[in-house]
């Protein structure tokens, strides 16, 4: 079984790679592109379907929930 | 002879270049500005260290969208001396001017520290005044120096001697234990096949005087000296 | 408004401030001016608890150009420069974050040194853990370790050094002191004055978010239960956008186009504004319609008290404007006037065309409270258990036992101590940092001091941090004048002469009376000795309210010594160089632990310096942690300019094995010469012990005691368990 | 307009990342978790919605070919 954990900044908290990429992109000619924000995926397979280590690992391992959040996407 | 060092926003190790082939190599050198679109009237170009555009995306890869790299692909494919260190290295092979990329340290986290390199080949415009085997001390320092490429183009790297540095042990031995990233086959530099643009991950430009530890780079800036001048 | 017990609890101002707040303003003051008044007069920004103590440091001296007062001091170094350096925490962010936490606190720090002209060429940080048996403990320290990397690194200056230490008090209460120096021509020095009538209020750097809002504030309060509930928006640190800041701001400066500058730190854009207002006497007026902003609906209260990080306010001659906008847009960065300069006195800042906070500059910046807190020693204090052998502090109580009981296998009591947790190794977390970038790097971490060339000169600068915690836990003044005599001796021990330093003063909350007699104690300690060795302290950082659950840590603070090496041929390492050299070593007549006599210390200096000038001496270290057999380990280790190297020594026997080996006594010294007799008539000349313990070769590290050999180790094996020991803590 | 483009490593690229994590998880008693693999995730905002900018952004800028692929997702 596979699973994907989405982990992105919060929305309120400052993302300077995601800022860096957008601003260079004007020189680019890429300028219709309004807004980058970067966050991190983590493509998981699991033995035994059990989604309850899914949360977890998601939660207490790949998130800082002091900036970030997470969602799974279950396939 | 003129070199020039660019300076890409983020850049950080400019100076040190600069420095090491003006004061020590004892050649005029002038910086190149990231948005320039002509290196004209340069000798050689050197692509320095740092974190171009902080490195936020991908090492190098926001860097090779700035006007002066089309100018400075112009110029390699003429037959130009380019060297690219550290983040030079990465911006290069994000550019395409040198097979493979940069990934991650296998440890994960950025080392500072002295290495061994063996000199792999003397055949090119970066390593004619050093022999084969020649072992120098100089020191690296990135997150994401760990050289790979697909097994095509790696046995193509090693069939046209490409290689041009390997990490060693201090007795010249190419281990995994004196790997400090993960490079593939130990590599810390190439050359692309014309043999005029070099990639490497450890500074020469940290290693120009015995008083910071070794002065075995300036044997790298020599020679593109050497040359330029039986050029 | 109507302003509450709970409005005012809410932004820690107590009654009598807000009656203070009521007479200067004549009237009720809005929120605004409220949030205002409640950042200005923190502890953080005011001092108001700890100004009526540091007035008795001693901050001048023929070398100090610029004492307390700016955002750092500095000093003359000669050839026509000067540098300028300066310590700041950032202890209560990297508890929360502590990644961030310490890359911002790097960031602030390097922004303080650019800001008045000069190009940051050194980092070092010190920093305090819990032990890392502690899952949340070694999450901590990696996260501030990588966060220091990863900013240093990125912005490309050099980290030579630091310390880490670990004990039990600051388990939930982290230290992460950040250190920086800056090297500029002494003419070209820039103030944070907002001066010229008319002239531009120009922001540059990145956006305003609502990150750290009350940040100060909360730095100037205690940890308790809501500590989650007041969290507010985490910094995060943009290396990328300060390394631009930093080029762009030097170039206007270079080019003449600026007349006032102060980066954006604590308290954000009320702090930067109102303090230039007020060292220049005029006013301030801003428009916050032009502030750019990264979040929509942000109100005047929160633009004004935002410490989104890496920003900067500069003034610049009305004519010169344009010029200024044009190297910030060369360096991709947006700059925006936001305001003009007045010639009222007052902070007037307007949002939607209406003035929602008017303030006289003057009241913010000078006017703010100044308590004479009450003052008492202690009841119980520090168990002197530890007093010979201070590095067990923190350390597992197995540890501990094991080494004040082992008294057969010494090969083994060694081992396990170089491994220990505060005496292995650090290279760990200094290998993660850059440095090496600059090319200036002579002695790099690892050593007594680190030194930095300066291009151009035949000089050097040794820089060092030290903070004896367990020291001055036990006797807070002794303690501090021994964080002054370890920081000269690690510059003596270098080849240099100690200058001048900047210190941070961590302490618990201050108002406990305990606390603040520990704070007035280590300021007169750390003033005594200051003055003795005419090492003024030109700036640095108080950090209160280091507590958690009512649990003060201990007092800890940090002097950052800075060393002029005249000619970098003087350039001396801790570590042995050759085979055959002589290790002596060189003690005052009388022992002390816990102690210092400053003549004694004076004397052991001379001494060494001396003998470095004149050639007579190949390594210098210094005696601190694990006394006599952890310095030689010390030695002995491999550096970048060998492999490890073995010595045999003798160790003279005065009290007991244990203390002759591992006892910390004050003011010693440990050379390698190949001069002895010279030396010998030196040392004794300046009344100095001096013993010829042995001498430099082989790979095996041999201790003999009177006539038994004690240790027979081999330096490889040595040298593995103490480079392994941190890794293995974290692992 | 919206649109997501995920950025993962080659099948053939080693991870260093996701094998870190893959190995720390044993002691978590997350043992069900057979394999993790690290990827980027960007959350794009363009104005007119020209899909041809986020497709040039993601193959272009986004992505090294050498070592990464990606995907996008519409919204
Ligand atoms: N422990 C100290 N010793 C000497 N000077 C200090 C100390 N703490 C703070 N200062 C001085 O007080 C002034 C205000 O410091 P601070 O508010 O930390 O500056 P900044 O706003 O740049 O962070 C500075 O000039 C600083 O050097
Ligand atoms: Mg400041």
């Amino acid at each position: 079984m596979k699973a994907t954990v989405i982990v992105t900044l919060k929305p309120t908290v400052l993302d300077p790679q995601g800022m860096t990429i957008q601003r260079s992109l004007g020189s680019l000619g890429l300028d219709d592109i309004t807004d980058v924000r970067q966050g991190k995926i983590f493509d998981v397979r699991l033995k035994n379907g059990s989604r309850e280590q899914v949360e977890r690992l998601a939660k207490d391992v790949l998130t800082n929930p002091v900036i970030e959040e997470y969602r799974i996407i279950w396939e | 002879m003129k070199f020039g060092v660019v300076i890409f926003p983020g850049s950080n190790c400019e100076q040190d270049c600069y420095y090491a082939i003006r004061t020590v190599v004892g050649q005029p050198v002038e910086y190149i500005w990231h948005q320039d679109t002509s290196v004209k009237g340069f000798d050689a170009v050197v692509l320095p260290g740092g974190f171009a555009y902080g490195d936020y995306l991908r090492t190098g890869a926001l860097a090779k969208f700035s006007p002066v790299m089309r100018a400075i692909a112009d110029f390699a494919k003429k037959g130009g001396l380019v060297i690219g260190i550290c983040n030079g290295f990465q911006i290069l092979a994000e550019a395409g001017l040198l097979p493979g990329a940069l990934l991650r340290n296998v440890g994960l986290k950025y080392l500072c520290k002295f290495e061994y390199l063996r000199t792999e080949t003397t055949h090119t415009d970066f390593t004619n005044l050093m022999t084969k085997g020649q072992l120098l001390r100089i020191p690296i320092g990135h997150g994401d120096g760990n050289f790979f490429a697909d097994s095509e183009t790696l046995e193509r790297i090693e069939d046209h001697d490409q290689a041009v540095f390997r990490y060693a042990d201090a007795h010249g031995r190419v281990t995994p234990e004196a790997n400090p990233n993960g490079s593939l086959n130990n590599i810390a530099g190439i050359v692309n096949e014309q043999r005029n643009v070099l990639g490497m991950m450890p500074h020469p430009d940290r290693a120009y005087e015995s008083i910071l530890g070794s002065a075995d780079g300036k044997l790298i800036f020599e020679s593109m000296v050497n040359a330029l001048v039986t050029k | 408004m109507t302003v509450t017990d709970e409005v005012l609890t809410l932004h820690n101002l107590t009654e009598s401030e807000y009656q203070k707040i009521l007479a200067i303003l004549k009237r009720e003051p809005t929120i605004t001016e409220l949030g205002i008044f409640s950042v200005m007069w923190s502890e953080h920004c005011s001092y108001k608890s700890s100004r009526v103590h540091l007035r008795r440091l001693p901050t001048k001296g023929p070398a100090v150009l610029q004492g307390p007062g700016e955002n750092a001091g500095i000093i003359d170094i000669g050839d026509g420069l000067a540098v300028a350096f300066k310590i700041e925490s950032h202890n209560h962010p990297s508890f929360i974050e502590p990644f961030q936490g310490a890359a911002t606190g790097v960031g602030g720090i390097l922004r303080d040194i650019f800001t008045m002209g000069a190009r940051p060429i050194a980092a070092m940080n010190s920093l305090r853990f819990g032990p890392l048996d502690k899952q949340q403990n070694k999450r901590i320290l990696e996260g501030v370790v990588g966060g220091i990397a990863f900013y240093g690194n990125c912005f490309g200056v050099p980290t030579v050094g630091g310390e880490i230490y670990l004990a039990d008090c600051y388990s939930q209460n982290p230290l992460v002191n950040a250190f920086a120096l800056g090297i500029f021509e002494k003419d070209k020095i820039f103030y944070g004055r907002a001066s010229g009538l008319g002239n531009p209020v120009i922001y540059v750097g990145a956006k305003t978010g609502r990150d750290g809002i009350h940040g100060a504030t909360m730095a100037s309060a205690g940890f308790g239960e809501d500590a989650g509930a007041k969290r507010p928006n985490v910094q995060i640190g943009d290396p990328f956008m300060e390394k631009l800041l930093l080029e762009a701001c030097l170039e206007t400066m270079h080019k003449g186009l600026i007349v006032g500058i102060q980066d954006m730190g604590a308290a954000g854009l009320t702090c930067s504004s109102c303090e230039m207002g007020a060292r220049a006497g005029t006013g301030v007026e801003l428009d916050l319609d032009y502030v750019p902003q990264r979040e929509s609906g942000m109100t005047a209260y929160e633009i004004m008290l935002s410490e989104s990080q890496e920003r900067m306010l500069l003034v610049a001659e009305k004519a010169k404007e344009k010029e200024v906008f044009e190297v910030f847009h060369k360096w991709g960065l947006d700059a925006v006037t936001v305001g003009r300069v007045t010639s009222d006195g007052l902070l007037r800042v307007r949002h939607h065309g209406q003035v929602v906070a008017e303030i006289p500059n003057g009241a913010l910046a000078d006017e703010a409270p100044l308590y004479q807190r009450p003052l008492l020693p202690p009841k119980a204090t520090l168990s002197s258990r530890l007093d010979d052998h201070s590095f067990l502090d923190g350390c597992p109580p197995a540890l501990i036992e094991t080494f004040l009981s082992e008294s057969n296998d010494w090969n083994k009591l060694l081992k396990l101590t170089v491994a220990s947790p505060n005496l292995c190794s650090r290279r760990w977390a200094w290998q993660q940092y850059d440095h090496m970038v600059q090319s200036n790097t002579v002695v790099g971490p690892g050593s007594d001091a680190a030194v930095i060339r300066v291009k151009g000169t035949k000089k050097a600068l040794a820089l060092t941090l030290d903070g004896p915690a367990y020291r001055v836990a036990r006797n807070p003044r002794e303690g501090a004048k021994m964080a002054v005599a370890e920081a000269c001796r690690n510059i003596v021990c270098s080849g240099g002469r100690p200058v001048a330093a900047t210190n941070c003063l961590n302490f618990g909350n201050p108002e406990h009376p305990e606390v603040m007699w520990q704070f007035s104690e280590v300021v007169d300690g750390m003033a005594e000795a200051c003055s003795f060795f005419f090492t003024p302290i030109t700036g640095g950082n108080v950090s209160f309210y280091n507590e958690t659950f009512g649990g003060d840590i201990y007092p800890t603070p940090v002097l950052g010594m800075v060393g002029l090496i005249e000619d970098i041929s003087f350039v001396t390492r801790s570590s042995f160089k050759k085979a055959g050299d002589s290790i002596v070593l060189i003690e005052p007549v009388t022992r002390r632990v816990g102690k210092v006599d400053l003549e004694d210390e004076r004397a052991v200096q001379n001494l060494v310096a001396s003998a470095i000038r004149d050639r007579l001496v190949e390594s210098a270290h210094d005696l601190s942690e694990g006394g006599l057999a952890i310095a030689v380990a010390e030695c002995c280790y491999s550096n970048v300019e060998r492999a490890a190297i073995g010595a045999e020594i003798t160790i003279p026997s005065h009290l007991e094995v244990r203390k002759d080996l591992f006892g910390e006594f004050s003011s010693r010294v440990l050379l390698t010469t190949r001069k002895v007799a010279e030396l010998r008539q030196r040392a004794e000349q300046m009344g100095l012990t001096f013993h010829n313990l042995g001498k430099v070769g082989g790979n095996r590290l041999i201790l003999n005691y009177e006539s038994v050999k004690l240790v027979d180790i081999s330096t490889d094996e040595l040298e593995s368990a103490w480079s392994g020991g941190l890794p293995k803590l974290l692992s």
